[in-house]
């Protein structure tokens, strides 16, 4: 019954949809085993990201809102990359899914 | 503009009722539901602070919640209105909004 | 209200908070409100009254409790365009706390006109 | 008039839920509208179909499914509240691969957006808990 994923010749557990049991379990290499598990390959671009939803939550111990980290990577990288398109190109299951999970954050709620 | 006010505690053991007063204006009133009717009747030790609440603000009580403890065979404090619950959806229409201190 | 809100209808919502965090769950559920209705582009404010103000205190750590430390959220507020926060001067003071004792900016308002603010709102939500 | 209401308390324990029923009932005798109930926090466990009191009390659950069935009024749980509580309905259960469903006839699950959108969509938001 139970899932994991092995990162570095470790064992970590996780749910059904992927998402690391143990959040203190999460290093770099987690976010290039899942990828692979998802046929994606990390580029900078993804890793901007990642860093990002990992500071964030860091910092306030809450998963940015969509609208949030797209106004906060515009900010970061150029206006041209603060939209919805252009998350969604890097992480097409979504970017507040895909990419959290990937970066060791909670699993959204599926809240709104 | 005004606002519903309802408490539904019971100020012998909450201070709610005592919070909401301190703040609300003479054009508010206040609902008394549940545990909160409690303080409904005259002779309670609330008695003269209610009282001057009421002498500027509209006070309301939910009889089925008095007739459930035992109380509705009680005289009420003078200028309180006692309303069923069809009474307390006409407060709610007749206040711009609803504020539960819960 | 005839409109549809994606129509466009901007209502004020007041978020009047009153309780420790912590001991029930209710400060964290109107954070989460809080944050979930910031996409409705609504008007909001949040009001922190009587035990309210200790939801705004510095320095929590709920490590040994092994809860969340979801008081780092509310700095995160202003990037949810949630701007208007008031604490009410006499709350802080009956509990022996001051503005410096707070991990965000707020504004502080007296107990007398409180119900100045409240009188603006077209939503009460009290937790 | 529109009036959408908030629950904020389980069944049993506390008197908001019945307080809220018959607030409701009121309302829509009285010729207004009441088109959503939210509930929130422990007021989800209002909505599981799992639970069997005897007989000669009041059965909170299926009184709010006839409200629903009978007068359209819609029966919202939220679903942050619902996982930390074990409400589960057939897209909860999927999704997070539990083996069971609890949520009874004339509720749903959804978000909070839900309760903002009463909000705003109303004349009138009212609160009931604890």
């Amino acid at each position: 019954m139970s899932n994991s994923i092995e990162v570095n010749g470790k064992e970590l557990a996780t749910d059904e949809e992927g998402y690391l049991e143990n959040l203190a379990d999460w290093e770099p290499g987690v976010a290039n085993v899942m990828a692979e598990i998802d046929d994606c390959e990390l580029t900078d671009n993804h890793w901007e990201v990642i860093n990002f939803l990992r500071e964030y939550y860091e910092e306030y111990q809450i998963a940015p809102a969509v609208r949030v980290l797209t106004k906060a990577i515009g900010k970061k990288l150029g206006k041209e990359y603060g939209n919805g398109k252009y998350l969604y190109e890097l992480y097409p299951y979504g970017p507040a899914k895909q990419a959290c999970k990937y970066a060791g954050l909670p699993k959204p709620t599926g809240c709104v | 503009m005004s606002t519903l006010n309802i408490i539904n505690k019971s100020p012998f053991e909450k201070r709610t009722l005592d919070q909401c007063l301190s703040r609300i204006s003479k054009d508010d009133a206040v609902i008394l539901i549940e545990d909160a009717v409690v303080v409904a009747m005259s002779g309670t030790s609330y008695d003269s602070q209610l009282k001057t609440a009421t002498a500027d603000k509209k006070l309301y009580v939910l009889t089925p919640d008095l007739e459930a403890r035992g109380l509705a065979d009680r005289s009420l404090l003078d200028g309180l209105t006692a309303v069923d619950y069809k009474g307390f959806v006409a407060l709610v229409t007749e206040h711009d909004r609803v504020h539960s201190w819960l | 209200m005839e409109e549809e809100y994606s129509g466009g209808v901007e209502k004020k919502f007041i978020y009047i908070n009153r309780r420790v965090p912590h001991g029930t769950a209710y400060a964290i559920e109107s954070l989460e409100t809080v944050l979930i209705g910031a996409a409705f582009d609504q008007d909001v404010s949040m009001l922190f009254i009587d035990d309210g103000v200790f939801q705004l205190k510095k320095d929590q750590n709920t490590e040994s409790i092994e809860f969340k430390n979801f008081s780092k959220a509310y700095r995160a507020l202003e990037m949810y365009d949630v701007e208007k926060l008031y604490v009410e001067t006499e709350s802080l003071q009956e509990r022996g706390l001051s503005a410096d004792d707070l991990l965000v900016g707020v504004e502080m308002i007296d107990r007398a006109r409180v119900n100045e603010l409240i009188d603006q709102q077209d939503v009460v939500l009290s937790f | 008039m529109k009036i959408s209401i908030l629950v904020n308390e389980g069944p049993y324990q506390h008197q908001a839920s019945d307080s809220a029923y018959q607030f409701a009932l009121a309302a829509l005798e009285s010729g207004h509208e009441v088109p959503r109930v939210f509930f929130y926090h422990d007021g989800v466990n209002n909505g599981t179909n799992l639970t069997t009191p005897p007989q000669d009390d009041r059965h909170i659950q299926k009184r709010w499914s006839a409200l629903a069935q009978e007068k359209g009024v819609d029966l919202v749980l939220c679903v942050a509240a619902c996982q930390r509580r074990g409400m589960v309905d057939e897209g909860e259960r999927d999704r997070n691969k539990k083996d069971a469903t609890n949520v009874a006839d004339g509720f749903r699950i959804s978000g909070l957006g839900q309760l903002i959108e009463a909000g705003i969509e109303s004349d009138r938001l009212v609160t009931f808990g604890d």
